[in-house]
């Protein structure tokens, strides 16, 4: 790789090189902010679109939620949509709502954040490099996703509205357009977003690889990179071999709808009483292509956030982590086991029930790694320092909901257990649970813990206390509860669950998880004002303002283009903190070899 | 999302009047005076209208229907169907099958209802009489002289029945139509004729030669009248003609008064191609 | 920067810093509330019969009055009034009409938004949020016109009839049974769609009548009891009570046996006669007419046909007010035409060989089907024509297609989807 | 300078989710959020199933969310003084234990649970089916074969979203889909089968109570899939065998029902 030998920045400089601006500003200000290469600026890029579409997820759960507490009932703000009617929502639209909230979560939300925000950020930090290894590429990665939003968001407003067959987008429900009415436009807009999705993380996930295997700085081993880059590194293979397949399956989904194929649709049913077309299909096709990408996204969904919880846990408990390699190996096995069990969503689809009991297996046995990285951060806290930040309050929270969520997720696995809670709120619960109390709250511990190195400055502790406070508080009241509606058997997806006898005393309790599903948004306004103004007046901070052992804490704050000022060398893994006979508490990587410090300190 | 994006803003009720029109409403002993309002009787006698209608240019060539069923009969030996609704004689110029009917008179001279049906025909997938007046309570042969089944739907009324190749059926018609209203048979769609029934059987249909007569008028008093053609773009089929002098309206409507045991001749009546949607 | 940012930078303690964001957050925070409080829409309205009153040139102030008179004779969604006259109960229509809620009884109000209303329209015109998608479309009560009853062909369905299609639904359309409601429910469902099948004929002979007019009424409707009454309720409503009269007498089944009855049914179907082939198609699959419509698409049909011919016509001999006048009534019915009305679907004759059966699967359905026709539909009645005997005998053959494979099917075996019986 | 109160207040919190999430599956069961009324022959193996997981889980997430928050609590900084943090890089022995015990564990469970999904799911009863549903937007059609008990013949008895079974039998569903994704879920017999259209599958029960009970659809089918509302009637073989027999004389009714005028 290059080393790096322009010189240093040092900590007053911001993103943009000084001077040297002045002949052409705008042509400089779009290279340097919007099609700019470097790998800081399009992870703020990803950073920023990611949480504005955040903020509309969120909007389409609450309306979500007002349905189920109150249906039919006058709908704030979007009931002026349906005035004639007085306000209540259509059916439809109910539908639509929930699939695209689940789809801008999932699609435009958690994927891109992870691995598009914090993955383009830190991996060159974290490695030592300058940049990426195809920082063309990877302005492209980012710029795929502008053709998805637009797709995605330009639904909502064409005839039927958006997709509305759910995320999982099921046929013949979304191949046959009279089937539903999202299922017009909409739905053909939604493959093509989802595509757009797919290539993104195609280029971004080729990128991470080849920068992390070659671009490693001098002493970077493999086994001496932080959690975080090995979680990285594992989505991009996991990206890779998976991505192809739903591609694939959503073309065969477009052909379907569009020039009268039939790899979904089965022979001769009435839609919509018409008779159908094409057939000789098996709608079960899909769900096995969907799911053998889906499943490993889940991973993907969530291990990037192991990765940083593991090294924001270590640097503010201030110990090594605890098992090491065993994380990496628990890491590698989730992959490997995540490509197998994909069937355990379809127990009751009308798979072969035997095929069902080898799924159980597998299922059941990718619970163990997960069960080994909770024990080894519990261990990692086990006799530390540990310091209250914000950020390690959103990891520690991580750790402890994602307890709930694993543990929820046995009774899934169990197959006769999973006929009764398939498609329940008990299932809601679990993927709530792992998504949102743990990826979401990674997700925020991480940018309170980057932010010092994104922007210079740090965030407001106080408030992002408040912040966590709340949030922790509201998310547990909206989810917990779901477990034990699901085991009322309280159906997902029904607009209006209470002309069945057996769900019509759970209305209270909606109304419950409701308000508290209002507050979670609402406080997250908090958050807002403290990202925004902390950008600006927040203060400065160092180099290293957690005193954190990795590579990016030698960098200025913010790095300027080429990140480092002199080619970091590395001596040690990145847990070195309260080495004994050492009388600062951590060791970088950079720092030379412990003799020489404790001479020089001499 | 079908809301109902760009519809046109609905007036909204008046409030108060509603709620004052309810009140008067649900009183039983709400003032009954006849609104109806009809002319007070004056004159005895009864006198006979008739007049001419006469197409003003050059009537447009007929559309010829697109017949996809029963050809063997229908179109036998390349013939073709044309659309009947402008039927104007070349020599004359005289417009048929317009419809003058009484809208409003004083009395109604005592006629006792013809037994013998008239007959509505069906010939080579056509209706025989395009437009065709009867009063109510006369009956009416339904006939099919077609070597293939019809039916004969007269929308507005009770009446969609089959009629079987060569036969024929009654059909007393028991209520008025106002203004005349639709024949179709939807074995051919493209058959259509019209019908008006009359309480009073004040009612007539120009001829080939665009003349028509109306017996037994009320005399000595205002006769208002109404005038229908199918092609007419006046409201609901309403026939307007520039004749001040029976203050002729848009509304196809007009007035005379008759002398007793006279037959009262109001003319030619003009209508330009223009008011025929031509 | 500027100056006050500046200083900002300075004090950048969190116990400073507290205060001025914990006021940005309290601001945001109780604008929420209020945003949700504005967000109130206003109360569910009737939508007037915008077709028939482009077609009757109604203007704004005429338009205005017949909304006035049908809220002094039938209130509002929300709020319902019947007259005497109309003979339906004001209680059932309590049950079904305003928005969804539960009263203090605990019991559910507002049925018909919570199951019809996305589909059927709050005014019951058949163009809810849901209806566009649907096929067929769902019924416009406004015309009055029914299909599935036991009366003759013009006549009002019975109670009992409409309740029959709620509770078995209307298979092979959108419309699902709603048995489980429970017969209170769906007696007050019933009630409610008569109500709004009234209201809307009322409206349609107001709309109607201002053509009727005498020039000295200045286009204004007389609003006296014995207009409203006399001349526009009472016609629609005794016409209501009339139907429970007004059922068919059906004779009993001929004494022949079945196979006997068949095979005559069978000759009348493709015979000359009956003539059912020429429309239901030489093989039973409803092919046999592809270009007709029922009455509620074809009076679109035609209107738009005419605003066509008008867009067409010369307005050379117009005067300048005429004209502008014209214009006006053109640019409104096309709107009007495109938010007021679906676009026009052809209808398909009943493929007989699915044992689908939208009126109900009963002998005595389908003889009521074939003795009166189906009203707003193309078939015709067979009563007087075809003697009840022969009737039944084309009922036994009709229940008898969905299992008859002698080969006539050719290629067409699949249409049968025998499986899906 | 920091003091104890943070790190009390923080661990406390985390102490709530253990306590609070035990109280809520406690006090569920009383307020009837919990597994509706089971009436099926195979419910209560599922069920104990779903209380031996929970339990399993429960004394899981116990431990581990106790040890979470005494660890924060006990090592919060302010409480460790100017101690250092232990400096260790993990434990093999340990490693190795909290792999085996829980792959144990999962493999347990997983073999454990075979027998109970093989009769719901694979141990098909012989017998010809007892009816057919067939699923459509948004209705459950049903068809009982008659007395012929062949299904696709003229005795044929067509139904829509009330389903009737004899109790005490082994009663065999054909269930089908005519357009899209449906899914028949029986709460309180614990049957929950997709329907796919172009499938016949079947699904087999016997319950074990008389009674009327929801059926739901579990699978998103369109706009109305909250419509899909069915009601399974559980009786005896007699009460049965006449509402077989009355629905069937109401199918072939060639007079109108007198009950339908006294409406």
């Amino acid at each position: 790789m290059s080393t790096v030998t322009h010189p240093g920045p040092g900590d007053t400089t911001t993103v943009a090189p000084a001077g040297s601006a002045k002949p052409r500003p705008i042509a400089e200000f779009l290279s340097t902010y919007v099609f700019s290469k470097d790998h800081k600026v399009i992870g703020l890029q990803f950073l920023f679109s990611t949480l504005v579409w955040f903020l509309i997820g969120g909007l389409l759960a609450l309306a979500v939620r007002w349905q189920v507490a109150w249906p039919w009932s006058d709908v704030p703000v979007l009931g002026k949509l349906f005035a004639q009617e007085g306000g209540q929502m259509s059916p439809e639209f109910y539908t639509m709502l929930f699939t695209m909230h689940a789809t801008v979560m999932i699609f435009l939300v958690i994927i891109p954040i992870l691995a598009g925000a914090f993955g383009n950020f830190l991996i060159p930090l974290m490695i030592g490099a300058d940049d990426m290894a195809f920082p063309t590429l990877n302005m492209l990665s980012y710029w795929f996703m502008w053709p998805a939003f637009l797709a995605f968001g330009a639904s909502f407003f064409v005839e039927g509205g958006a997709a509305s067959s759910g995320w999982t987008s099921y046929p013949p429900l979304t191949t046959n357009p009279a089937a539903s009415p999202g299922s017009g436009m909409g739905q053909t807009l939604w493959l093509i977003g989802l595509t757009f999705v797919g290539v993104s993380s195609m280029l971004g996930s080729v990128n991470y690889m080849t920068t992390i295997i070659l671009m490693r700085a001098p002493g970077m081993t493999m086994f001496r990179l932080p959690m975080t880059i090995w979680a990285m590194f594992i989505t991009a293979l996991l990206q890779a071999f998976a991505l192809p397949v739903l591609t694939a399956a959503g073309f065969m989904q477009l052909f379907d709808r569009s020039i009268g194929t039939g790899f979904f649709s089965p022979e001769g049913s009435i839609i919509n009483n018409e008779m159908t077309g094409a057939g000789g299909g098996q709608p079960l096709l899909w769900q096995h292509l969907f799911w053998f990408y889906s499943h490993p996204a889940v991973y993907i969904m969530i291990l990037p956030a192991m990765g940083m919880v593991s090294d924001i846990m270590t640097c503010f408990a201030r110990k090594p982590l605890f098992g090491y390699r065993p994380m990496i190996y628990s890491v590698a096995g989730i992959a490997g086991l995540g490509f197998i069990v994909w069937g355990h969503h379809m127990f009751i689809s009308g798979m072969n029930p035997a095929l069902g009991m080898t799924f159980m297996v597998s299922t059941m046995m990718i619970a163990l790694p997960s069960a080994v990285k909770t024990f080894n951060w519990l261990g990692t806290l086990w006799g530390g320092r540990i310091q209250f930040t914000t950020a390690m309050l959103f990891s520690i929270s991580f750790v402890s909901m994602f307890i709930i969520g694993g543990l929820s997720g046995i009774f899934m696995a169990a197959t006769p257990v999973d006929i009764f809670i398939h498609d329940t709120y008990f299932i809601v619960a679990h993927f709530h649970y792992v998504l949102f109390a743990g990826t979401a709250m990674g997700v925020w511990a991480g940018i309170y813990f980057w932010f010092p190195k994104m922007f210079g400055r740090t965030m407001n502790e106080f408030w992002g206390k408040v912040h966590f406070f709340l949030t922790f508080i509201f998310l547990n009241g909206t989810f917990f509860t779901m477990h034990i509606l699901g085991a009322v058997g309280f159906p997902r997806r029904l607009a209006d669950a209470y002309h069945y006898e057996t769900f019509h005393h759970l209305q209270p309790m909606n109304a419950f998880m409701t308000y508290c599903a209002i507050g979670m948004v609402a406080c997250q306004v908090i958050f807002a004002a403290n990202f925004f103004w902390s950008m600006f007046y927040g203060p400065r901070a160092g180099r290293n303002p957690w005193n954190a052992n990795g590579l990016e804490w030698t960098a200025p704050s913010p790095p300027g283009h080429g990140n480092f000022d002199v080619q970091p060398i590395v001596y040690r893994g990145p847990y070195e903190y309260s080495v004994p006979g050492c009388e600062k508490d951590h060791l970088m990587q950079t720092d030379p070899p412990l003799e020489t410090a404790v001479a020089a300190a001499h | 999302m079908g809301c109902g994006q760009g519809r046109l803003v609905a007036p909204t009720p008046d409030r108060e009047a509603a709620e004052t029109l309810r009140v008067a409403l649900s009183s039983e002993d709400a003032s009954s005076d006849d609104g109806a309002g009809a002319a007070a009787s004056t004159g005895t006698g009864w006198g006979t209208l008739t007049g001419r209608f006469v197409f003003v240019g050059t009537p447009p060539a007929a559309k010829q229907l697109i017949v996809d069923k029963d050809t063997a009969v229908c179109t036998a030996e390349g013939r073709k169907l044309f659309d009947q609704s402008l039927q104007v004689d070349e020599s004359t110029g005289g417009l048929a099958n317009v419809v003058v009917f009484a809208r409003k008179v004083s009395r109604v001279k005592e006629r006792e209802i013809a037994e013998e049906p008239l007959v509505f025909d069906q010939k080579v997938c056509e209706f025989l009489t395009p437009v065709f007046a009867a009063r109510v309570g006369q009956p009416i042969d339904v006939r099919n002289s077609d070597p293939i089944g019809h039916n004969t739907n007269v929308s507005g009324t009770s009446f969609n029945q089959l009629i079987p190749a060569g036969e024929g059926t009654l059909f007393t018609p028991s209520r008025e139509t106002g203004m005349p209203t639709m024949v179709t048979c939807n074995i051919h769609p493209w058959m259509k004729a019209y019908a008006v029934f009359r309480e009073d059987g004040y009612v007539a249909v120009s001829s080939a030669d665009g003349s028509f007569t109306l017996p037994d008028l009320p005399a000595g008093e205002e006769v208002e009248l109404q005038v229908w053609h199918e092609r007419s773009t006046g409201p609901n089929g309403a026939l307007g003609a520039d004749m001040p002098a029976y203050d002729w309206s848009s509304k196809g409507r007009f007035t005379v008064t008759l002398e007793a045991d006279q037959t009262t001749n109001i003319g030619d009546i003009e209508i330009p191609a223009s008011a025929l949607g031509g | 920067m500027n100056l006050p940012s500046a200083t900002a930078c300075k004090n950048n303690q969190p116990t400073t810093t507290a205060p001025r964001l914990s006021l940005a957050c309290l601001g945001v925070c109780c604008l929420l509330p209020i945003l949700a409080g504005c967000g109130q829409t206003p109360a569910a309205t009737f939508r007037p019969n915008m077709v028939e009153s482009a077609k009757q040139r109604l203007q704004p102030e005429q338009e205005q009055q017949v909304a006035t008179i049908l809220e002094a004779m039938f209130g509002t969604p929300d709020n319902p009034v019947v007259l005497p006259e109309t003979g339906l109960d004001i209680a059932k229509l309590r049950l079904a009409a305003g928005p969804v809620h539960s009263d203090i009884v605990g019991r559910k109000n507002g049925l018909f938004r919570e199951h019809c209303s996305h589909c059927h329209g709050v005014t019951g015109d058949g163009m809810g949020p849901t209806a566009a998608f649907l096929n067929p479309y769902p019924r416009d009560y406004r015309p009055g016109w029914f299909k599935f009853k036991s009366t003759e062909r013009a006549d009002k369905p019975t109670h009992a009839d409409l309740v029959t299609i709620l509770n078995n639904g209307i298979y092979g359309t959108s419309m699902p049974s709603f048995e489980l409601l429970g017969e209170t429910k769906v007696d007050a469902l019933v009630e409610y769609v008569k109500y709004l099948s009234m209201r809307g004929e009322a409206e349609l002979s107001l709309m109607r009548y201002y053509f009727e007019l005498d020039d000295e009424d200045e286009g204004k409707l007389p609003e006296t009891r014995d207009f409203l009454i006399e001349e526009i309720l009472l016609p629609v409503a005794e016409r209501w009570q009339e139907a429970e009269d007004a059922v068919i007498e059906v004779p009993e089944m001929p004494e022949v046996d079945l196979t006997e009855s068949i095979a005559m049914g069978k000759e009348l179907f493709y015979g000359n006669k009956a003539n059912c082939v020429k429309c239901h198609g030489v093989t039973a699959l409803g092919d046999g007419q592809a270009n007709d419509y029922d009455d509620w698409n074809k009076v679109v049909k035609q209107w738009s046909a005419e605003l066509q011919s008008a867009h067409e016509t010369s307005t050379s001999d117009m005067t300048s007010e005429e004209r502008s006048e014209h214009r006006a009534w053109l640019a409104k019915s096309d709107r009007v035409l495109a938010g007021d009305a679906l676009d026009p679907r052809t209808i398909q004759p009943r493929n007989l060989r699915q044992a689908i059966y939208r009126g109900g699967r009963r002998p005595l359905d389908l003889y009521y089907r074939i003795h009166a026709g189906i009203n707003g539909a193309p078939m015709p009645a067979a009563a007087g024509t075809l003697s009840p005997d022969e009737i039944w005998h084309i009922v036994n053959y009709i229940r008898s297609l969905p299992y008859e494979f002698d080969g006539e099917l050719g290629a067409d075996r699949s249409m049968v989807a025998r499986d899906r019986l | 300078m920091r003091n104890r109160l943070a790190g009390l207040f923080w661990s406390l919190l985390f102490l709530a989710v253990p306590v609070l999430g035990v109280a809520v599956f406690a006090v569920a069961p009383s307020i009837d959020v919990w597994l509706p009324k089971d009436v099926s022959a195979h419910g209560k193996e599922i069920d104990s199933l779903f209380y031996f997981i929970l339990a399993l889980t429960g004394v899981v997430f116990i431990v581990t969310e106790m040890l979470l928050f005494w660890f924060i609590w006990k090592y919060d900084v302010a409480a460790r003084g100017e101690e250092k943090a232990t400096y260790i890089h993990g434990s093999h022995t340990l490693e190795v234990i909290w792999t085996i015990i829980p792959a144990v564990v999962m493999l347990f469970l997983a073999i454990y649970q075979m027998n109970a999904w093989a009769d719901v799911k694979m141990r098909r009863p012989v017998m010809k089916p007892t009816v057919e549903v067939v699923a459509r937007q948004f209705e459950w059609r049903l068809r009982y074969p008659g007395p012929d008990e062949e299904l696709g013949t003229p005795d044929d008895l067509f139904l829509v979203n009330d389903l009737h079974v004899p109790v005490d039998e082994d009663v065999l569903v054909q269930l089908k889909s005519m357009d899209v994704l449906h899914s028949f879920f029986l709460p309180n017999l614990r049957i929950k089968q997709d329907a796919v259209p172009g499938m016949k599958i079947p699904v087999w029960f016997k319950a074990t109570e008389t009674g009327q009970y929801d059926l739901v659809c579990a699978e998103l089918c369109g706009w109305g899939h909250y419509k899909m509302k069915g009601r399974i009637t559980i009786e005896s073989r007699e009460d049965f065998d006449a509402w077989l027999e009355q629905k069937y004389r109401e199918q072939e009714a060639t007079q109108p029902n007198p009950q339908e005028d006294m409406l």
